[in-house]
């Protein structure tokens, strides 16, 4: 658990950097975690060059999901859409650092699932994220 | 006051669930509180699957040699100890399906699609499992008809007074759940069943949580329909039932089409068969109706007069404990008011996260909406921790929850 | 000519089936030939959901708990093992079912329900099981499609010149059953999907008697729906299973309504989860699925090819000692063009009248229209005795079965 | 088995007494053994004052139920229509004088069933019967 729950997830938690919403934006892209409620968006801008220069996450879950969101918005700053779609669940878990069983699992990556839709459509990605 | 006893030997009855045996990691004993998802089963239920499987295992009804006569037997006595157990007048009362959500979703797609139709209204309540409440959305869009819904107080009590006003529109069914799985609450089946019939509707009852804690006799609730799963009373996944009394389950068109179900079939058309093997398409699940019998039986020894005294202790327990701490929400009525079931928030810890930490000490609970959204819309919160209790568990299993939910305080306070 | 010896080290396969152990009565072996009405189990199949049960059993996907996670992840496991077993692309092309005849009426009311209505035609034949004809005929008499049936001959193999006129009529379904459980004849699968794909229908098979029985490959065969039940290919009974190619998945329609199938729940609607979960409402038969999981690993570790060539073996004898018996009537064709599967008539001898004798002696047969009462009124009689095999049987069970015959005959003769 | 298959019965199978049809006939039934596809009619024919004056079975099925059919057409010839709505399945044991599984016992009861329903209507016999 002191795993699970290690100092940095609980203040990204609790102090997220990553938090609003952009308005405008160039990409956009919200959804749930079904198995438990949870509800997440993310908003970017991308410059002529389709490299992303503001992110932003809102909406409301569990630490992990919420932590997972902060810190993956967080590094995608910088980064063009082609990488976005480079990002693999193993990336997420790497900024995280921790261990997840297959329901925490679902927490975490919701982030990634939102941002990968919103740069890519939803169909293309599910194949992908399992 | 912590009990120091309640009416069950709890250290007996626990020998028959090696499960609970268990450590969760080295040296964190399992204290497992989340029997409303599904009970653990004892190891009668497993020893009669398996002498099932290692004596008597063979297709039913259709064959003459010995194995298929001894499951034939062994499959309908089951039947008649799940009429027995629920007070059905006659064991063809009882069909067996594989869950709560099918004997629903059955009901709806046979006295559903005759007896429904525009203009109508089916009256639910806001407390509704999702069982109980998509296939009557899923029915409605196709038949189009009305649903309408008893609303819940701020206590996780229904409204009786909108109840009645809600007859007057005169709906044709009712269903409503027994016991809610997010806050417990009992509902007054009885009560809530004369009103109906009163009003002229067929009433059918959501036993899923009722059936496994408390005496439920369908003839005293006079319920017309009355469904629950095996796997949340001591039985084996894959299998459940539903009652219905007789004349209305003969007067309904079958259910899935298939073998058995069937009395004559050409290429033109088929009949039907009797009640309740018309609604028993297919081979059934067989080894998991006499493990479901076993457990009625389990369940029976005990009594569940006896079930129903020792969960209200342990939920009167576990209520005063959980208001000792600071912050922590409880949703739901007074103790006697409802079954062995606690959902409850903690301000800035999110229900997924007490739940896990919860898990660290060995204490399963379930978070989410269990399967109840509406109901946590109108409460407001999208999700809750629920610990639920069952014959199994001990007074200071409470305690334990109680330790763990004073760590999450530490981590999210 | 009596073979010695088959393909598999039966005595060996055998001590994993503690029921073949079992007297019928004092003195009486069994002698168990009834498996194409359901198989046996081997005691790998019941320690996985003994085991299942005594360690790691909890409701599933919902759960965060420890419990609930090991659950999950047996349950996905198995989904998994069973995706490999018939080469389906992903595990999300396989939908958990209770057998064989849900899974004929999920595709009916989900794809069938958006896809067919008047004036359309399905295409089915003259040996399909009750559970591939009656599901059609229900929602044909709803929608007002039309059924045709392409013709079995006195052999009992499908005419494929009338399977191609048939397919002129523009059929948008086509649905036949891999192997028939009567005649034991093997359709030609991969021909008939392709020529039904090319007439631009989309195919649905039965492989409740295939897949227990020989190497059947989703893509080989390119079927669009494959049905399948667990009981008969030694997994346990309430458990089976749906492959669908996943964007026709993807288009259907829900089935049942209620938990587990949703992502969203208001008072005023649904939205639905992604496939398969889609079609798996309410809790699914968990400890049974793993069940299947352990089944379909015993099966390939021996190898569907290997039960093939071992029941070709044993169909082989089978029908040469029964050609013995006088005034024997077998129906179907010949061995290499079947499953290990022998349905037969004995002049003055009442097909129930010959399972009981044989039942005596210890041979545990079959009698009766054997959910296919349409191929019995072709064929013109009213029933058949059936013996069918499998992987645990002995080549002198067959002399078990003749000799029974012959006192039959001392009987009715 | 000598038990189930004793001459009795074989001898009632292979040279039925009562098979037949009568025309006209005042009370007729026919039904199934919907497990084995076994069929089977009853006729009867009454007196003014309600008693069997003949009687005649046709159909096909198992040794069981033509020699159950056989047996209990015979026994009700004199009979009236109240007695034989007093007959129990015993009764039909009795003049097999065999004992039977569950699903044999369908086949031996088929007759009494399609009797029973000749002379009352389905619906009140089913419940009696089980
Ligand atoms: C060809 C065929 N289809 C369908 C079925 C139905 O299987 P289940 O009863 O498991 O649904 C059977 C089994 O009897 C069968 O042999
Ligand atoms: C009140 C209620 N109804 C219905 C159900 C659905 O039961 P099942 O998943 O066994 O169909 C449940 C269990 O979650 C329940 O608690």
């Amino acid at each position: 658990m002191d795993d699970l729950y290690r100092e940095q997830i609980i203040d990204h938690y609790k102090n997220p950097r990553m938090r609003g919403t952009l308005e405008p934006h160039d990409y956009s892209y919200s959804d749930d975690n079904p198995v438990c409620g949870d509800h997440l968006r993310i908003d970017l801008r991308v410059d002529e060059t389709g490299r992303i220069t503001e992110a932003a996450f809102d909406g409301e879950g569990c630490a992990i999901s919420q932590a997972s969101a902060d810190l993956l918005v967080e590094s995608v700053v910088g980064k063009t859409l082609e990488e976005v779609k480079q990002l693999s669940k193993d990336d997420v878990l790497e900024l995280l650092g921790i261990e997840l069983g297959p329901v925490r699992l679902k927490c975490a990556l919701l982030s990634l699932k939102v941002l990968k839709a919103g740069v890519y459509g939803l169909e293309e990605l599910e194949e992908e994220l399992v | 006051m912590k009990p120091t006893t309640t009416v069950l030997d709890v250290a007996r009855i626990r020998e028959s669930f090696p499960i609970l045996q268990r450590e969760v990691s080295p040296g964190v004993p399992l204290v497992y509180l989340d029997s409303a998802a599904t009970s653990q089963r004892p190891v009668q239920v497993m020893q009669a699957i398996d002498e099932f499987y290692r004596k008597h295992n063979a297709n039913i009804h259709r064959g003459v040699h010995r194995l298929a006569e001894e499951a034939t037997e062994a499959y309908e006595a089951a039947r008649g100890r799940i009429a027995d157990f629920i007070g059905a007048a006659s064991p063809r009362e009882i069909v067996f399906v594989r869950n709560t959500t099918e004997a629903i979703n059955l009901v709806a797609r046979t006295w559903g699609e005759v007896n429904l139709g525009a203009g109508d209204v089916v009256l639910l309540t806001e407390m509704e499992h999702h069982s109980n409440l998509v296939p009557w959305q899923m029915l409605a869009a196709k038949l189009g008809f009305r649903l309408e819904f008893v609303p819940v107080d701020e206590q996780g009590l229904l409204d009786m007074d909108a109840y009645k006003e809600l007859l007057g529109h005169g709906p044709k069914l009712v269903g409503f759940t027994h016991m809610s799985n997010v806050t417990g609450t009992i509902n007054p089946a009885a009560e809530m069943t004369a009103m109906a019939h009163a009003a002229g509707a067929v009433v059918l009852v959501d036993g899923a949580q009722s059936v496994p804690h408390m005496p439920v006799d369908v003839q005293q609730i006079d319920a017309d329909f009355l469904a629950f799963s095996g796997h949340k009373m001591l039985g084996p996944t894959g299998v459940g039932a539903l009652y219905g009394r007789q004349e209305l389950l003969e007067a309904m068109p079958p259910f899935l089409g298939g073998g058995d179900m069937i009395k004559r079939v050409s290429l033109e058309g088929f009949s039907t068969n009797e009640v309740p093997y018309k609604f028993e398409a297919g081979t059934p699940a067989i080894a998991e109706a006499v493990g479901l019998g076993a457990a009625v039986d389990f369940l029976s020894e005990i009594g569940m007069a006896a079930v129903h005294a020792h969960e209200q202790v342990m939920i009167a327990y576990a209520l005063e404990r959980l208001e000792e701490v600071p912050g922590l929400r409880v949703f739901g009525p007074a103790p006697e008011l409802k079954g062995a079931v606690a959902s409850f928030t903690f301000p800035g810890a999110h229900p997924h996260d007490i739940a896990q930490i919860l898990d660290s000490v060995g204490v399963a609970v379930r978070a989410g909406h269990h399967c109840a959204m509406p109901l946590h819309q109108k409460f407001n919160i999208p999700a809750t921790t629920r610990a639920s209790f069952y014959i199994y568990n001990r007074i200071d299993e409470v305690d334990r929850l109680i330790e763990g939910l004073y760590k999450v305080r530490e981590y999210f306070g």
